[in-house]
């Protein structure tokens, strides 16, 4: 990062440090409560938790605003609820209610929030890619002004949708900004058995999209980045690209921790933990602060889970709704 | 209300795309292609002039993140034309179709809608062989959530395309490559042909032909080599294949009693395969048989070629070894050959 | 000749993979974590071991490339086989399986071929949800030149498994993750389940249900229940669907006048669509009805989940109808519950 | 290119001159023969010709043995004939012949072949790269020290199985070399409206795979670079990449020419004949050595064609034959 400037929006202030921890914090305690109420069989889909790997979604959302989209991965609790999706809908989908951010049709692999431009997230990994190309291309063609956060994972650059998206994005200066949550693993395997190197941010650059690399995805520096890339794509600068290293404390999919496995042991996890961004943020903060925070965040996932439990089942004429879109059309002119 | 003006089944497709964007500024177009001069063989002609170069692009060759492109840009308040020329290369498209675009509004508890339309081509003849030819269209009637339309002559071309865009859902839109050159009226002033309605476009006691895309030609020249041996056909067009107008289907099937699908795609788990296993479902008393590809590869040899397709005269042949089984029917080559010179024009 | 020895589905296609791969040593392994420590639910444990990371290896996320991959080995030397843990992912290989790996060997006269299995498995339940539950083998019988097969027990899996592996063909190979952990009679030494020979498992002279995949089991437990009410049901394995034994099912479906088809997946064009539109050309006189998927994208809440599949009190239901139409008939849920215990273990 | 070394085998002898020209000029005027007879509608299938573009197929293939593989484009003309592929096969599939290397049932599309493995080509751009990669995997397995050459054109380099392919090809370090005919246009498409940028080498380059670029397609340099490339790969060397750039001097599908389509001039045109790499390579050729290679071309042509002629079409029972490959099966050991 570049010595910082006064005025510097990309250096935080007391006021964002108390946003940034709140946000780092939510995700944390609301994955936490999910992985312990997970064992209950009262949360009806898989769960992909992102426990650890929360600065990279805090730093990218934190500076977007309401307009902006963000395009989520199956990993997108932490995407979701840093864009501002509700806790209680969040919750309820997980819990396969009516009240769910997707009537309880969705489950965690596929929160969406429309309210806050949060689109929809895939159980196939890498096609949220094209389509939050598509929502950029949209923002650019209206002219919204708005930008488009795709998170992706290491993996998902392996599929090849994602260098046609990076060509298109590049050709068409999309407001795109590509950020890649590094974690080093695609469920089980590490890159060694899947990338023939690592150089993905040199790769990316040969479309002429700026790229940087975080190698311990520090929650200040990543918003910092963002920041000055939202400044130049509402500039109609174009795509930007984010490799954010990070790593996934627990297991990939379910509550657990899974160190006895065999396929990692937990060295680099006690690195991470020692490092923890919801941490040390949490250290700048004022103790009363601090404490004020915790206690409305733990009020607020109280509060989630009761409307979760309360919040009826779909009625079974649900089971046939929401196939097709109706038919309302009014066309726009003067986009 | 009859229209005297005639069209050309590409001008109708131009037509309906051109007074669709004009209609509303959300819709754009683009697939490969779309702008160069040849122009999707005529079919996208004047439109990159007239809506510019933002509206109506090319693009690499991508198609999946293409479709993933058309997807986001549909939920994010776009209204997306994306064009092939040849619906073989859907297939690169799939996981994003089957995956994500037919699922979006359910999956999502109907919080967002994908108002786009899939154009693309079915390839026939010139020895265009396995990869340029296939109607893949049963590929798609198969995942809830996808609208499926096949327009046989220019007035549908226009008028469902003007119906597909205005949609809120994904419509795969199915085009017939030979149908291009092909006349109807065709009103000027935009209108919509309603999906889910099939039309009858000849009327006979003896026989049901459905047919589908061009295949309504091949059943309509099949009906009159069948009316010179005293055979009277029904020949119907289901318009959209998804919604299906089963109802409309099982009435004209009733009527005669005997009933024949023709399918430009083959038959194994297709179309025909779909409306056959409806009517037995609903225990109709007809009898029924199913025609399309050869369950085989196409080749390109037109010495085999010519066997792949059904022709009227096979379709004939069909329908009288259904009404006058065991009774030898072969049509002259020469009145087959005759039988190409019908054409449907409406009124529609 | 009757085995005692009991083995799951999971240890049957193990065995059956394990086997191929000692007969043949252009057989190999390869696929989406098919060498991690979960080894695909279990199918693939210990292979890597045996066999090296040569044979059995995990790959990039990049199915398209993959899939020819497979096709590429297969035609110049190699026999893979390719391991996807859902049928969805198959949605990204499309047009190398569709434009290539089916097309292959009669697209160039029969100068090459393509020997390879490509597993993968129907998710069910958990609120697996819309992209990790689709059955989608019709798409693949739609397209000529690919097998498809669907094991639903252990003995077919392992049969069936050194079939595919000996095959010259490209071949669908199709599991149900809810019959991982069921057991039947296996025997030790290699054998092969033949394509295209559908297997009786029931026999009754009231309705005859045939089941795909899972869906035979639920076709058995519907018997269990159905027999309480005095019908008695012939339950039909069809073990592969390209080839279709049709013949088979005519005779089966002729026998007893009454036919229920219950497939793992949608209808509208599917597996079901097929064997009824078959049956109809034959001019059967049987009732004939369908039961698969609800026509909707598969929701995950529990609520909803539950009525998205047939099971064994509806399917009970659906041939009660039939049967005895207008009587009323709802089973008792414990009873269906029970139904749950019932499981075919063999003889074969 | 580095300075000739003595014995150089990069460096051609008057033999490979001589060979060189056999094939280049063998290429041409198969194809102006092809494009001669087209409007007879005699050829049953629509062809995209490769005129102009000889040095790229001819460059590669001249040093391949028979072991090793091609993995030929729809513009495959030139590289089925460089690796050897039967003239009159070729001419009798064009014809849709029983006689044909596809027995009728493939066309121009989708020549092969096997009996100098050539493998399928295929009518939708970008399928042959990962087939090709796949017998690449297959050669690396059984051993057989044989490399495969894989061609694809500029616009197969947009679609993701591309880069898929390149990273498998590096990762398991197989013997493929990667050689992308660049003739700028896709259709009537130039990169211009296709590609971010254009830098190509350097983003493959990024996989670990050496990467060169040849701006006029030198036939005796891109023999040259071949020449390594196989050497290194034999050597366990893993992928290579071969971008040249060349130039389409017909139209895209058909025998004729489109300068007055209005989508590109023949100024390009007249500086890539300026160059012509049949004319240069005959020009260093004996007056005596030219004719009697160009007149025993023509014999052989002349013959490819009658043969094509007189061939029977493929019998009507031939619809429903080769489906499906027969059930022979011989298990192999020691592989
Ligand atoms: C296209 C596709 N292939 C395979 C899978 C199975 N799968 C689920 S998650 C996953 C790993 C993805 O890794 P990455 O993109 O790095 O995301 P992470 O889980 O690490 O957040 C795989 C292979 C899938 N869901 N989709
Ligand atoms: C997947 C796919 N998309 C589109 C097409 C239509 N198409 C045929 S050739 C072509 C251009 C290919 O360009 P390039 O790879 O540069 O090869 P060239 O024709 O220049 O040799 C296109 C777009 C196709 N055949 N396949
Ligand atoms: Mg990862
Ligand atoms: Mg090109």
């Amino acid at each position: 990062m570049s010595a910082p400037r006064p005025n510097d929006p990309t250096q935080p202030t007391a006021d964002d440090l108390r946003r940034l921890y709140r946000s780092l914090r939510l995700i944390r305690r609301v994955e936490e409560e999910v992985a312990r109420v997970y064992p209950t069989d009262k949360i009806k889909s898989p769960v992909h938790l992102s426990i650890g790997q929360e600065a990279v979604a805090v730093g990218v959302c934190d500076p977007l605003e309401t307009r902006d989209y963000v395009s989520p991965t199956y990993r997108g609790h932490a995407a979701y609820l840093a864009k501002g999706g509700s806790v209680p809908a969040m919750i309820a989908e997980l819990y396969g209610k009516a009240t769910g951010c997707a009537a309880g049709k969705g489950g965690s692999m596929h929160l969406i929030a429309p309210e806050v431009n949060v689109m929809g997230a895939s159980a196939v990994v890498g096609t949220t890619v094209p389509t939050g190309l598509g929502a950029a291309f949209a923002q650019k063609r209206l002219r919204t002004g708005a930008v488009v956060a795709v998170f992706l994972g290491d993996g998902a650059t392996e599929e090849g949708a994602f260098y046609e998206s990076l060509n298109f994005a590049a050709l068409h200066r999309l407001p795109v900004l590509f950020v890649m949550e590094n974690n080093g693993l695609a469920i089980h395997t590490g890159t060694e058995k899947r990338w023939a190197t690592d150089r993905i941010c040199e790769r990316v650059e040969t479309y002429g999209i700026p790229a940087q690399r975080f190698p311990t995805s520090d929650v200040i520096d990543i918003r910092a980045a963002t920041i000055e890339a939202i400044a130049a794509m509402r500039d109609g600068g174009g795509p930007h690209f984010l490799e954010c290293v990070t790593y996934r404390w627990r297991e990939h999919v379910g509550p657990g921790y899974d160190y006895d496995q065999g396929y990692r042991d937990d060295s680099a996890y006690k690195e991470w933990q020692a490092r923890d961004q919801v941490e040390l943020i949490g250290g700048r903060l004022t103790d009363t602060d601090r404490d004020a925070i915790d206690a409305a965040i733990e009020t607020e996932i109280a509060e989630a889970f009761a409307f979760a439990e309360d919040s009826p089942w779909p009625e079974p004429d649900r089971l046939y709704a929401d196939l097709y879109a109706d038919r309302d059309f009014t066309p726009v002119r003067g986009v | 209300m009859t229209d005297t003006r005639t069209l050309t089944y590409v001008n109708a497709l131009n037509e309906g795309m051109r007074q669709a964007m004009r209609e509303d500024e959300r819709v754009f177009l683009f697939g490969l292609d779309v702008d160069d001069h040849k122009a999707i063989q005529g079919s996208t002609k004047g439109l990159v002039e007239e809506f510019g170069a933002e509206r109506v692009f090319t693009t690499p060759l991508s198609e999946d993140a293409m479709t993933g492109l058309a997807i986001g840009a549909a939920v994010s308040g776009m209204r997306p034309i994306h064009t092939h020329i040849r619906m073989d290369f859907l297939m690169l498209g799939m996981n994003q179709l089957v995956n994500m675009a037919s699922k979006y509004h359910y999956m999502y508890g109907g919080a967002a809608s994908v108002p786009m339309v899939v154009r693309s081509m079915i390839g026939k003849s010139w020895g265009q062989g396995a990869q340029h030819s296939q109607g893949l269209h049963a590929l798609f009637m198969h995942i809830p959530g996808l609208k499926v339309v096949a327009p046989s002559n220019a007035h549908d071309a226009k008028g469902l395309m003007i119906a597909a865009v205005r949609d809120n859902n994904p419509v795969m839109f199915v085009e017939h490559r030979l149908l291009y050159p092909t006349e109807a009226f065709v009103e000027e002033a935009p209108f919509e042909v309603p999906f889910g309605k099939a039309r009858v476009i000849r009327e006979g006691g003896d026989v049901t032909l459905v047919g589908v895309s061009n295949m309504v030609n091949e059943c309509l020249r099949a009906a009159e080599l069948l009316q010179e041996e005293g055979i009277e056909a029904t020949v119907l067009d289901p318009v959209s294949l998804i919604p299906l107008d089963y109802d409309r289907i099982a009435r004209e099937t009733d009527k005669t009693g005997n009933l024949i699908v023709v399918d430009n795609g083959w038959t194994c788990c297709g179309a025909s395969a779909e409306i056959l296993a409806d009517l037995a479902e609903r225990g109709t008393r007809a009898k029924m048989k199913r025609m399309g590809f050869a369950p085989t590869t196409c080749p390109t040899s037109p010495a085999l070629e010519a066997l792949f397709y059904p022709n009227p005269a096979t379709i004939a042949q069909a329908a009288h070894e259904m009404l006058r089984p065991g009774k030898t029917y072969s049509p002259d080559p020469e009145r087959a050959k005759l039988a190409y010179q019908v054409a449907f024009k409406g009124p529609f």
